[in-house]
């Protein structure tokens, strides 16, 4: 029966760790390639650590396999200690594995702080980029103007989005902090540049969200009372999955949403389209080119 | 264990109406056979060819069988069915059998080649139908996964989670969509529909479907207006019964003197049996509640503004405050001087469907829920922001709630003398200029800063550089 | 050595999770068929009768011995039969035909009487009452239950169930006018045909709507102030019962309107009375129905024939309009 | 609990005489009892009881994962659902949280420090009781009225509904979550209650080992079990006061409309909007500053006594003490300030965030030393595979699997993706269930005899073992990768998103295995039940073991030694060459020949 048991925990971690090379092959792993600059270097962060965790898994089981096939043997009959190991212990490997996995955690510590910065500290945000976005689709701002290409406000249990309307030469206004009458509104769907760093302003308008985009590995809460803003860039142009990662009540599940990543082009031409839809007066003579208030 | 994991739980059932149980139990079982026939249960469901449904099927016949392969033509070319469309059998020895899917599909020659579902073949020459219902299937099925615990089974907007919504889900059973784009006499058209579903209802819990496929919301739609369909049904004929066979009215004419239950319930049966009498009242009811929903899916049933929306301006936000202020519209009664929903009305005591009082001040819609007026600050358009939206709920109301339709009063412009009270297209489009400037009311003066619409702001007091430091510092 | 035995259980339990209850949502095909015949179940129907009606039979001793076997004769026999004991009642009496001196159509006549001590009923609006609307607190708003002096009943509904299925005389008259005047609806109880014209009309300084509130319709439209033309709307469907009708602008406005698809029907006047002519022949059932009493009579049972006139005074006890 | 031992106990009083001291206690005080072994086997039997609920209600969310908006067996017909038996997503928002909360506060927590703590404490310091046995009492008889309104929270007003974490201001506002009108106050309260229990016990159990020690039980001579439970009773005592008070302050926000956790103009259902100004983050510090020690309270005492089993069944001297100590209070030390881990993507200062995550991933360094101890404590060891031994092996190995997927969490960036995902899940399960539920499953086997007299079933023992590991892995392994896969966590319908549409294979196999895990578990109790009848009897010091507990007669009476103990060395002298046996118990005095 010892044998047994040896087998069966020498036999759990070779099933768990083919499950996990099966994982990628079957389509249970990240879904799909990380799509943006910043998305791949925590993907490699994350094999880093993989990598570093499997080695250690592998060997602390095998080590545990090892001593328990060692403690069955041992207790075979007729082995030839009739009592265990007397000993409390060694110094020197105490120290050994103290002092070596201290130095793996320092390195992964430190190694991971640059992307971290990259991602949330102001001073690090790719702003040149982001203004060059601007540049590119004749925004009209000012210089204190919101980096914010859209503001993205969370509810029960929808995401609304607010864009900058068009001035009457046709170009882009800038994001404001409060609502203006010449704002565009969409539900659920957010459409910005590709290829180039954008920012949201993140808010919500109950409880606490979270805006997760799994393909762009992009996840910030909304937090009641505050306004956050993020950055992301999205290589391809296609349409991203958009969901809600903190519960926020029942329908927590229902906040199915999109990112459509498009050229500017399309944005400008999303953004034109959303003005006509909402400028909707259903006479069919109407020209849709009035500023509306 | 296995017990409790293979007893699988019941399958759903669509909930009766809450007057279902005054009726005596024979009329109840009749309102339920009915019912059942016509449109069936959740999980054996009916497509009633009555019903203006798109269902998207096709008849066709078994024009070849070699061994379990079979190939079926349609009567006509259909534009829907395509290979892995479901196919029922009509007649022959497979009626009333498994369906199966069709394996190619021949556009040209409209011919659908499958499988038999069965060992037993049928022959040629039976008669099939081709997508039955595939569209209510599909919409039953998306309708339990999104919908349901909500809106219920049976769409009496009296699902689990309801209790815990404020305003309550919609009630299907009556027939009545609240934001639509049609006139006050219509219903809804299954574009108000589909812009509901995929929009949502902001500052409600009807959130965004949006990402439902086009397929997707067709069923859903098609779904929500058979169910609607089917509570009206249940409604309508509970109320003709409910007359003469509801426990209190068989009391009544027991107490009468002229007869005894044995008599009414033999009079019943008499009519149930009568094809003048219950049967044609059931073809009465849908057939009544059927030219409705068609005719409002007309083009004519839209809401058509005459002129385009007047460009906004301060002349014409004016013009709108004050029609909104005239005694003779009477909005601010209801929303409020300022327009923040809180109109005299919305403390005085109104009546209910009974013509009693009702316990709380406040208007009431017609399911019998207290609602508020528009608090026309906050920003929030619940039937939509377009200018086409706000025109038609003030064209034509707020359906089943007090908020009125103003259609009449553009027939005012007949009567060219009684210029004081006139109305015109025109000043509609005032009316939603003046609405839409209402949020913005602050900013106009130059104060900038916070306003109602806005309240996160209040809080964070800062302009969004401020809560940059708060959020990155 | 239990290695064996959990084996086993796992697969049996596996084959009890996926063969008893297999996820079926997700492939989930509900049947649907389509409507074949109407099938309905007599058997259910009157079986469930015997079982839930027995103690009411036991509870009323009205019932006549021949009841048993009226039940068990075939049908077109058994309603002759209904209508002879109907027929011989004592209390049939009362509503007699009374040939003597009418010569014309079948008609009949009545009077709906209060019995017992009138409520009084207070203004529904006292005059300067606590209101926004100026206009309408300039003077008192009187209550709508009218009661005549020798206890007459207003605004009662009298009108036939069912309309025959042939021979009603198709409408062809003057629309219906519903003026709103004094902040109340003039006539406060109307029948309607379908199909005819309904004026809605305000002679006040301020807006009405007016909430039409039917079981098989509704419509909600405001009626701006010295609206002369009036609104014209369309009632295309039957009511059962008298639907409401609102104004949400004045709370305590109300009406009550009864389209119908027949003529045979009418509203008490101030002083209770009623009459409808024209009545064909044959047996037909009324219900004579008020706002506050709501049911005074759910089928009152009248045999036309030509040359006939009905009376009949329906009597409402007084307790019944204070609720 | 105890009256119906009482009662069964006395038909069979005649036959067991040997029981006769534990059952006169039983049967002189059947409820209420100040005896500390009384109240350990009370919170025993409570836990057992709330572990099976909370199993159910971890069944009904894997079932609606498995088969989502499926009509459910059995439990369907409880749910106030009109569509016949389907879980309606609020009613599955209520079923996580409870079931967290019924295994956070009314199972781990006190298996550990009120079933384990109260009967071993004394017992393995050669004390007669606790220092203040009506404190002990009350601790215990305070977990009642937290269930009652737990139960209250559950069944009446809707059931709560914000997660165990109670985030405002979904938790905040009683308009925000369905049922959160009083079931969420309830809710709160009974966190109180709770709270209020264990903190009698810590103040109980520092007081008890510092003062009670028996004579030559110097503290680097205690057994590891009293170690980690005296470094557990110092986490709550300073951290629980923190989460009472942050409790009672979104009670006031809740009932009497302060406004610490709920900032101005939020709109919920139609509400009017709030007045305050109030920060949600506060709660999320606070409540993490408890919650994050609390997890080390779920797991520390389960880290002692396998320490302590181990070195008996191996026959040998534990690895390394005193390392194993000094990495107990590294673990206890840095547990506090390492609370921030849980809002990385909170938005709060990102140098905040970086500070946090060092001292998070320096944590992860004494978790390692202690398995490599364990390891070292094995090796070499002639082991007997029993029950006991089979579960803390079972514990080391899950820890391995808990403690490395906690790295990944460590490392910020890759938290942000893998944050409120299924990884969080497995990783907290491998932590909470695979490590500490098998060390206790291991306890119970271990210390059965010295409760009650009798051995519990050795065969059995090994199928709930087994069933229970295949169960338990079968369901938390494949976590990992649904979340890599990004599937958050509390979703009540993940399907909804295409990228997650072909999971639903494995979320329905890892609910057969959940099933699995659940049927495990009616084994155990079973086994625990019918073993206290006709288990086989014990001895003294069955185990053969070093500790004082094994001292006393087996169930100890009232007052627990009959020979006032005295020590002579530390508990772990196993396979001395210097004896004779290879056991060496704590009292034995000094062979005056060597």
């Amino acid at each position: 029966m010892k044998w047994f048991w040896c087998l069966f925990f020498a036999f759990w971690p070779i099933v768990a760790i083919v499950v996990c090379l099966l994982a990628p092959g079957n389509n249970w792993w990240f879904p799909g390639e990380a799509a943006s600059p910043l998305g791949r270097r925590i993907d490699d962060l994350f094999y880093m650590i993989l990598w570093i965790t499997s080695i250690t898994f592998v060997g602390t089981q095998l080590v545990l396999a090892y001593v328990l096939f060692k403690g069955a043997s041992d207790t075979e009959p007729g082995t030839a200690n009739e009592k265990a190991w007397f000993s409390h212990g060694s110094h020197k490997l105490e120290v050994i594995w103290s002092s070596v996995p201290a130095v793996i955690l320092l390195f992964i510590a430190f190694y991971q702080l640059d992307v971290w910065a990259e991602y949330r500290v102001k001073d690090a945000f790719p702003r040149k980029r982001m203004e060059a976005v601007f540049e590119r689709i004749h925004q009209d701002r000012q210089k204190n103007d919101s980096l914010a290409l859209a503001e993205v406000t969370a509810r029960q249990f929808e995401w609304r989005i607010r864009y900058p309307g068009f001035n009457a030469d046709g170009t882009l206004k800038a994001l404001m902090p409060d609502p203006q009458p010449t704002d565009l509104y969409a539900v659920n769907d957010l459409h910005l540049p590709a290829s180039a760093p954008v920012m949201i302003n993140l808010r919500t308008q109950d409880v606490q969200h979270s805006f997760f985009l799994p393909e762009l590995r992009i996840k910030q809460d909304a937090v009641p009372g505050l306004v956050i803003p993020i950055w992301f860039e999205a290589d391809q142009q296609r349409s991203y999955q958009l969901l809600c990662a903190e519960l926020c009540g029942w329908g927590h599940y229902k906040m199915n949403a999109r990112f459509v990543a498009e050229s500017d082009e399309q944005f400008i031409e999303y953004l034109r389209q959303l003005e006509r839809e909402q400028n909707e007066d259903r006479v069919d003579d109407a020209p849709d080119t009035d500023e509306e208030e | 264990m296995i017990c409790l994991i293979s007893g699988c739980g019941g399958q759903p059932e669509f909930s009766h109406s809450e007057k279902f149980q005054t009726l005596k139990p024979y009329a109840q079982i009749y309102v339920d056979q009915v019912l059942d026939n016509y449109f069936g249960s959740p999980s054996d469901m009916v497509a009633w060819d009555k019903l203006p449904l798109e269902l998207h099927y096709g008849q066709g016949t078994v024009v070849e069988a070699s061994g379990r392969m079979l190939t079926v033509e349609l009567q006509a070319p259909h534009a829907e069915i395509t290979a892995g469309t479901e196919v029922l059998w009509d007649s022959g020895i497979l009626n009333d059998k498994d369906s199966a899917w069709i394996l190619e599909w021949d556009e040209a020659k409209h011919q659908a080649k499958l499988e038999s579902p069965l060992a037993t073949n049928p022959e040629v020459g039976d008669a099939v139908i081709l997508g039955p219902g595939q569209i209510l299937a599909t919409g039953r099925m998306l309708y339990a996964e999104h919908c349901q615990h909500c809106h219920g089974v049976a769409g009496d907007g009296n699902g689990p989670t309801a209790p815990y919504l404020n305003p309550r889900p919609r009630d299907y059973r009556k027939g009545i969509f609240k934001f639509t784009t049609t006139q006050s006499s219509k219903r809804a058209s299954r574009e108000d529909l589909s812009r509901i579903v995929e929009d949502g209802i902001p500052g409600t819990y009807m959130p965004s479907f949006k990402l439902l496929t086009e397929d997707e919301m067709t069923s859903i739609i098609e779904y929500v207006m058979w169910l609607s369909m089917r509570g009206e049904l249940e409604n309508q004929l509970i109320g003709l019964l409910a007359d003469s066979y509801s426990v209190e009215a068989v009391e009544d004419r027991i107490a009468g003197g002229d007869e005894t239950s044995d008599t009414i319930h033999q009079e019943f049966i008499d009519a149930v049996n009568d094809p003048d009498s219950f049967p044609f009242e059931v073809d009465t009811i849908v057939s009544r509640f059927t030219s409705e929903w068609v005719s409002s899916q007309e083009p004519d049933a839209e809401v058509q503004p005459l002129t385009p929306r007047t460009p906004s301006s301060d002349e014409s936000i004016a013009k709108g405050r004050e029609l909104y202020l005239k005694p003779s519209l009477k909005c601010a009664q209801c929303h409020g001087e300022a327009g923040l929903g809180d109109g005299s009305q919305t403390f005085a005591v109104s009546k209910d469907a009974a013509g009693q009082d009702n316990l709380t001040p406040g208007l009431y819609d017609t399911w019998g829920n207290l609602v508020k007026p528009r608090n026309l600050h906050s920003g929030i358009y619940r039937g939509g922001r377009r200018p086409i939206d706000l025109y038609s709920r003030i064209y034509a109301g707020i359906k089943g709630t007090p908020m009125p339709a103003f259609s009449s009063t553009l027939l005012r412009k007949s009567n060219p003398e009684d210029s004081g009270s006139e109305m015109t297209d025109e000043d509609i489009w005032h009316l939603v200029n003046y609405i839409y400037s209402i949020p913005f009311e602050d900013v106009k003066a130059g104060q900038g800063g916070s306003s109602i619409a806005n309240p996160v702001k209040d809080a964070n007091t800062a302009s969004e550089e401020d809560s940059e430091e708060v959020a990155v510092n | 050595m239990f290695a064996r035995f959990q084996l086993q259980f796992v697969l049996l339990l596996t084959v009890a999770i996926f063969s008893g209850c297999t996820p079926q949502f997700r492939r989930e095909k509900t049947e649907v068929k389509s409507a074949s015949d109407v099938v309905i179940h007599f058997d259910d129907l009157s079986s469930s009768n015997n079982s839930e009606e027995t103690p009411d039979e036991a509870a009323t001793p009205a019932t006549t011995p021949t009841a048993g076997n009226e039940s068990t004769t075939a049908t077109t026999p058994k309603k002759e039969m209904v209508a002879a004991t109907t027929t011989s009642k004592p209390d049939v009496a009362k509503q007699a035909p009374t040939t003597t001196g009418y010569t014309g159509p079948a008609k009949f006549v009545g009077r709906v009487v209060v019995k017992g001590d009138v409520p009084l009923f207070s203004a529904l609006l006292a005059k300067g009452a606590a209101t926004k609307d100026m206009f309408c607190s300039e003077m008192a708003v009187p209550n709508e239950t009218v009661i005549s002096k020798d206890g007459g009943l207003g605004n009662v509904f009298v009108y036939m169930k069912k309309a025959p299925r042939k021979g009603v005389p198709e409408y062809s008259g003057e629309p219906f006018v519903v003026n709103q005047k004094g902040c109340i609806f003039i006539p406060h109880a109307q029948i309607v045909r379908v199909g005819q014209p309904f004026i809605l009309k305000n002679s006040d300084p301020v807006a009405h709507n007016v909430r039409y509130n039917g079981f098989a319709s509704q419509f909600n439209d405001t009626v701006v102030s010295g609206s002369t033309d009036g609104l014209t709307k369309v009632i295309e469907f039957p009511e059962r019962l008298p639907a409401g009708m609102v104004c949400d602008f004045h709370n305590w406005m109300s009406a009550y309107v009864l389209p119908v698809d027949h003529p045979w029907a009418a509203v008490t006047d101030a002083d209770g009375n009623f009459e409808i002519t024209n009545l064909p022949e044959g047996k037909w059932d009324f219900v004579i129905w008020h706002e506050k009493a709501l049911y005074i009579e759910r089928s009152f049972k009248v045999t036309a024939a030509p040359n006939t006139l009905i009376e009949k005074v329906f009597e409402v006890n007084a307790s019944k309009l204070s609720q | 609990m105890s009256s119906v031992a009482a009662t069964t106990e006395t038909a069979e009083h005649g036959h067991h005489a040997h029981n006769d001291d534990l059952l006169a206690l039983l049967k002189a005080a059947p409820f209420w009892s100040t005896d500390h072994k009384v109240i350990g086997i009370q919170f025993m039997m409570t836990t057992l009881l709330m572990l099976m609920v909370g199993g159910a209600l971890a069944l009904g969310v894997r079932w609606q994962l498995a088969f989502p908006w499926e009509n459910m067996p059995f439990f369907g017909a409880l749910v106030p659902a009109t569509a016949g038996g389907q879980i309606p997503p609020e009613f599955y928002t209520m079923l996580f949280t409870m079931h967290a909360t019924v295994m956070i506060f009314l199972v781990i927590i006190p298996i550990l420090a009120g079933a384990f703590g109260n009967f071993l404490i004394p017992l393995m310091i050669g004390a007669d009781d606790m220092a203040f046995p009506m404190l002990n009492a009350l601790s215990y008889w305070f977990m009642w009225p937290a269930i009652a309104c737990f139960g209250c929270s559950f069944f009446f007003g809707g059931g709560p509904a914000a997660g165990w974490t109670s985030y405002p201001a979904l938790s905040a506002l009683s308009q925000a979550a369905p049922g959160s009108g009083h079931a969420q106050t309830f809710w709160l309260l009974g966190v109180t209650f709770v709270g209020f229990s264990s903190m009698m016990g810590s103040i109980n159990y520092m007081t008890t080992i510092i003062n009670m020690r028996a004579p030559g039980l110097t503290l680097f001579r205690m057994p590891l079990t009293i170690w980690s439970m005296f470094i557990t009773a110092i986490l709550q005592a300073f951290a629980l006061p923190v989460l009472t008070a942050a409790g009672f302050m979104l009670v006031t926000d809740r009932i009497l409309g302060t406004c610490f956790f709920v900032p101005a103009g939020l709109i919920v259902n139609n509400a009017d909007p709030t007045v305050g100004g109030g920060q949600t983050l506060l709660w999320q510090h606070l409540f993490w500053f408890y919650s994050h020690p609390a997890v080390y309270i779920m797991l520390l005492p389960a880290m002692g006594m396998v320490s302590d089993m181990l070195a008996c069944m191996c026959r040998k001297p534990i690895f390394g003490y005193k390392p194993m100590v000094y990495s107990m209070s590294a673990i206890a030390g840095l547990g506090f300030i390492v609370w921030g881990h849980h809002m990385f993507t909170s938005g709060m200062n990102p140098a905040l965030g970086m500070t946090f995550m060092i001292s998070t991933v320096m944590i992860a360094l004494p978790s390692a030393v202690k398995v490599f101890n364990w390891i070292g404590t094995i090796w070499g060891g002639k082991p007997e595979f029993n029950v006991v031994f089979l579960n803390c092996i079972a514990f080391v190995s899950m820890f391995i699997v808990g403690g490395l997927s906690g790295i990944f969490m460590a490392a910020v960036p890759v938290d942000i993706y893998i944050h409120d995902t299924y990884f969080i899940v497995a990783h907290f399960h491998y932590v909470l269930f695979g490590a500490t539920l098998f060390g206790v499953f291991g306890a119970i086997h271990f210390w059965y005899p010295k409760m009650f007299g009798r051995y519990m079933s050795e065969g059995w023992g090994k199928l709930h073992f087994f069933l229970t590991f295949v169960g338990f892995n079968g369901t938390f392994f494949p976590m990992h990768l649904l979340g890599v896969a990004g599937m958050p966590r509390r979703y009540a319908d993940p399907y909804l998103y295409p990228y997650l549409e072909h999971f639903l294979p494995m979320n329905q196999f890892m609910t057969i295995c959940a099933a699995l895990m659940g049927f495990a578990q009616f084994i155990l109790i079973g086994n625990f039940v019918l073993s206290w009848f006709f288990g086989k009897k014990a001895g003294r010091n069955p185990w053969n073991a070093n500790g004082l507990e094994w001292a006393t007669p087996s169930p100890p009476g009232h007052g627990n030694f009959d020979i006032p103990p005295v020590v002579y060395r530390g508990p772990y002298e196993y396979a001395n060459p210097d004896t004779e046996a290879d056991f060496w118990p704590q009292t034995q005095p000094p062979n005056p020949a060597t």
